[in-house]
């Protein structure tokens, strides 16, 4: 009865064992952060092989769990280990410090990101903001920022419970939910950018 | 605590409570809702007995640096 | 075996996944409800240190922005907590109990004490880690039965492989972290009582709920 | 069975192997390797046809990538 | 259910004193009349009572409340027949009210009690294996089910008799004087309860005296069986003459062997229940 | 004494991660033992390829404002399920309608299957998951704030 999930499974599985094994022996917190991340690959490798529209459905919220706390660990690395002062001037390439080619990629990402919408669509046009936020330095202030995602959270909960007790408004609700949590998801992964300018 | 308001939360909470099982044995209200207000009532009831009975009221302090 | 917890109250249906409530998961669903009241009401506690070898004594104080952040993330780790105790699916479950641990690192994150902040990061990185088992659980869940429904599984028309269930039992254990006691006790050490017995609490009702979900499924 | 879903896996298990134990051992190094296992993830959802969740996964590695270089350009700085 | 409530606590109460009262005769002391708990609890009403000053008023407050309302909740679902797993589940969550005692009130002692009570959190888990040799038998975890197989199937302490056994380590670790009970060891003053005098101690001793007799009772109803109530009295009583010999025979462990021993015994109960699953 | 050292290993909390580490390893080690495992055909929101769709990995059928068929959990509870999934913006109508591309977006796009799964049928995962997202953003910016205060 080997069929092709079992073979799928045992394979990640494997995966897991050499990174968990790996991170028995691990003494530096830094590498430990590292090894956790390979973890989560082993884990979404078994919820894709679902192979349904449901795995898919289960994967995104795999995903942001993920890296929601990759950030937060790092953000309390920094600050434990005391290096939270240091300063880092933005990204030390060349091409992408002030030239007009960041703000295409970052246009492009951020477009095409709209266009996809959604959850996807908030993570790729994230991503777009993170990069233009890098090469500039940005180092304003969070509260607009937090607001908006504030703001659409509530939009996103509010469009789930139309869903929930006034379906015959499910179109209102589709729009609501798709914009709130594109919203959502560009603000929080723009913070990414505004912390990589924080030599100020 | 003034005893006034410990005597006024021992009754509020013996009063729902006497009334709860009194219109539980004469089945009007059901089981659960009756152990609900026991389980609700009998901790304030006796904190409120305690305070009202013989508890003298002091001046709050820190008692574990008094030596 | 449907009368685990007794037999449910009610049901609120959100789509697939339908909440429900049993005498069991009512009670827990209560506690968590009442402490994250105590949470919202009540003020830190003034943590006394004796200075040794003398009579000096001091207090320590915990900032406004520190108290704010941190009732917050009380707050929301209660919230966590009545989430995953009424929820009737399976990758729902797992959801809350992740919101569980990254607000358990939260509350105590902020605490400037350089100890307690290494017990945190310890701590996050086996939440984290813990996920892996977790999600992997209820994948296998999904794959194996076809569904992901608590109520469904109970039918026990679908056996669940053990593999999964322990896998989950695993998951929620490096989320709460009940044996590895070491790092959750150091985080005890911080001050603001009502904010790290929320840590604690939520610890224990998952471990609480996720006895009953193998003992359901 | 089809070649994407072997060779992903195949990616997948080489390249945690790799990146769990990477010679020489440096942060850099790992996390380089660590996009190894990402690839044969992407390959793996590519045979199940799982568009949206690979594109997802482009955008959160991608972004995963800044937080670790971040992380490790600030554990430098301090020589 | 009023009467019951009250009978429930003092007689709880009683319990504990004849386990002083035990363990002193065995250690050749004197020792204190048996109702010495009872009076302990009326004691500590007359006393002045106040919250401190450094204290998390709502919290220090709040905790001895639900104290009491959970054990007497658990005490309803007990008489009610209701679901074994409600009454672990209180069981587990009394740890939270020992670690709302020992922080609420900032003071070091306390702190110090709430600190050892988060760690001996191992010590619940023999619970569940008890809970799950359970249901593998019973097919409900209702006691009213649990008490009816009995009286077709025999005792479930003959049937699974390992299973008494951690339940019975899990009753110890709650005894006071106990090799387990490092919460409130001698060197941290009283442990948990140092702060909490007057009125809130009388409030906790009443929370102690109904969690007796609830584990008690539980412990016999579960393994034993349904009994005549002056029985189940009497053998509330033989069970905890035998916790007292335990308890005075053996020293305490320091903590984190206490809680090591704990998690040993939990594996093997793990085990033990693993076993039964395969062969059932 | 063996119990002494164990506690010794277990009270420091450096160690927990390995511990928690072998547990895990342990365990994959024994899911591996474990298997094979059947894969159920009952799945819930299967996929249908439908080759040659512009849709195509995600084409679930229906034309717009109709209902398609989608197999969930509790049909009863989301009575709307399935005009989500027919339903597109006039915008990927007109993607669909002039490329054959459609399919790595339309998804994301407001109406969809995923869409479908995500806000309607399965909508409190989704709830609870930018609602980690927010906690975890927010611990990371309070504690990049806090070296500014």
């Amino acid at each position: 009865m080997w069929n092709e999930y079992s073979i799928g499974l045992a394979a990640a599985f494997a995966c897991a064992l050499v990174a968990f094994l790996a991170l028995v022996w691990e003494r530096d917190d830094l590498h430990k952060l590292l090894l956790v991340d390979l973890v989560e690959t082993a884990a979404l490798a078994v919820i894709a092989l679902i192979g349904t529209d449901l795995s898919e459905a289960l994967i995104l919220p795999g995903l942001v769990v993920g890296i929601a706390e990759l950030l937060a660990l790092s953000q309390i690395y920094l600050v434990k280990e005391g290096y939270q002062q240091h300063r880092v001037k933005g990204l030390n390439i060349e091409v992408i410090m002030r030239s007009p080619a960041t703000v295409i990629i970052a246009t492009i990402l951020a477009v095409y990101g709209i266009i996809l919408s959604g959850f996807t669509g908030g993570a790729i046009a994230g991503l777009g903001i993170v990069f233009l936020l890098m090469s500039r330095s940005f180092s304003g202030d969070f509260h607009v920022l937090e607001m908006a995602s504030g703001i659409s959270w509530a939009l996103w909960v509010a469009a789930f419970f139309v869903f929930m007790f006034a379906p015959e408004w499910w179109y209102l609700a589709l729009m609501g939910a798709a914009i709130g949590i594109l919203m959502k998801v560009i603000t929080k992964m723009s913070l990414v950018g505004a912390m990589w300018g924080d030599q100020e | 605590m003034k005893k006034k308001y410990a005597l006024a939360l021992m009754l509020g909470a013996a009063v729902p409570g006497a009334g709860a099982i009194v219109l539980n044995h004469l089945g009007i209200i059901p089981f659960w809702a009756y152990a609900a207000v026991l389980i609700a009532g009998f901790p304030l009831f006796l904190l409120g007995l305690g305070l009202f009975w013989m508890a003298r009221e002091g001046k709050a302090d820190v008692p574990f640096l008094g030596y | 075996m449907n009368e685990i917890g007794g037999a449910p109250l009610f049901f609120l249906e959100f789509g697939d996944i339908v909440i429900y409530f049993t005498p069991f998961t009512l009670t827990l669903f209560l506690l968590a409800l009442v402490f994250s009241v105590f949470v919202l009401v009540s003020r830190p506690e003034r943590q006394i240190d004796i200075a040794f070898g003398g009579d000096a004594y001091y207090a320590k104080e915990i900032s406004l922005s520190e108290l704010r952040f941190r009732r917050f993330m009380s707050i929301a780790c209660g919230l966590a907590c009545m989430g995953a105790m009424v929820t009737g699916d399976v990758f729902d479950f797992t959801l809350f109990v992740s919101l569980v641990g990254i607000c358990n690192v939260g509350i105590v994150a902020a605490v400037r004490s350089r100890h307690v902040q290494n017990a945190a990061y310890q701590y996050g990185l086996v939440a984290l880690a813990g996920t892996v088992p977790m999600f992997a659980a209820a994948a296998m869940v999904a794959a194996t039965t076809g569904t992901l429904s608590m109520l469904e599984l109970a039918k026990g028309t679908a056996t669940v492989p053990v593999a999964a269930r322990a896998l989950l039992v695993l998951g929620v254990m490096g989320e709460g972290m009940a044996p590895f006691y070491a790092a959750k006790a150091e985080m005890f050490r911080a001050p603001g009582a009502p904010y790290v017995i929320m840590c604690s609490l939520s610890s224990l009702l998952i471990f609480l709920r996720v006895a009953e979900v193998i003992l359901l499924i | 069975m089809n070649p994407e879903f072997i060779l992903g896996f195949l990616l997948l298990l080489g390249g945690t192997i790799a990146s769990a134990f990477p010679v020489p051992k440096t942060y850099l190094n790992r996390l380089i390797n660590l996009e190894i296992p990402g690839w044969g993830l992407l390959l793996l959802m590519l045979s199940y046809n799982e568009a949206l969740a690979l594109l997802t996964f482009g955008g959160v590695s991608a972004l995963s990538v800044y937080i670790f270089v971040r992380v490790i350009q600030k554990k430098e700085a301090t020589g | 259910m009023i009467a019951e409530l009250l009978f429930a606590t003092f007689f709880g109460l009683l319990l504990l004193g004849i386990h002083r009262k035990v363990i002193a005769r065995i250690q050749r002391r004197p020792g204190p009349p048996v109702w010495q708990e009872i009076l302990h609890m009326l004691k500590f009403s007359f006393k002045t009572t106040w919250v401190p000053a450094t204290a998390s008023a709502a919290l220090f407050v709040g905790v001895v409340l639900v104290a009491i309302g959970i054990w007497t909740a658990a005490l309803l679902v007990i008489l009610s027949g209701g679901s074994l797993l409600v009454i672990f589940a209180i069981y587990m969550l009394h740890k939270i009210v020992e670690h709302g005692f020992g922080l609420s009130s900032g003071s070091p002692y306390g702190k110090f009690g709430g600190v050892r009570s988060v760690i001996s959190a191992a010590s619940e888990i023999p619970l569940f294996v008890t809970v799950a040799a359970i249901a593998i038998f019973t097919k409900s975890l209702m006691i009213s089910d649990i008490v009816a197989y009995q009286e077709v199937h025999g005792p479930l302490l003959a049937t699974i008799p390992l299973a008494a056994v951690a339940m019975y380590v899990v009753l110890l670790s709650k005894m006071p004087f106990g090799p387990f009970s490092i919460v409130e060891s001698k060197e941290l003053v009283s442990g948990y309860k140092t702060e909490h005098f007057g009125v809130w101690r009388a409030g906790l001793e009443v929370c102690n005296g109904l969690k007796t007799y609830v584990l008690l009772m539980t412990f016999i109803l579960v393994f034993i069986g349904s009994l005549p109530f002056w029985m189940i009295l009497v053998a509330m009583i033989l069970v905890t003459v035998s916790l007292s010999f335990v308890c005075a025979l053996s020293p305490m462990l320091s903590p984190y062997d206490s809680v090591t021993i704990q998690t040993l015994i939990a594996g093997l109960m793990v085990a033990y229940v693993a076993l039964l699953g395969v062969m059932s | 004494m063996i119990i002494q050292k164990i506690s010794r290993i277990l009270s420091n909390f450096d160690n927990i991660l390995p511990v928690f580490a072998a547990a895990c390893a342990a365990m994959s080690l024994l899911v591996i033992l474990t298997l094979p495992l059947p894969y159920s055909g009952d799945q819930l929101y299967p996929k249908q390829i439908v080759p040659g769709s512009s849709l195509n990995p995600y084409d679930r059928g229906g034309p717009p404002f109709t209902q398609a068929v989608i197999h969930s959990q509790y049909p009863g509870n989301s009575p709307t399920a399935g005009y989500v999934t027919a339903y597109l913006t006039p915008l990927s109508l007109f993607i669909s309608e002039h490329t054959l591309y459609m399919g790595t977006t339309i998804v994301a796009h407001p109406g969809g299957i995923l869409d479908e799964i995500l806000y309607n049928t399965r909508g409190l995962d989704t709830v609870v998951e930018p609602t980690i997202l927010f906690v975890a953003f927010a611990v990371a910016a309070y504690l990049f704030r806090k070296r500014e205060a």
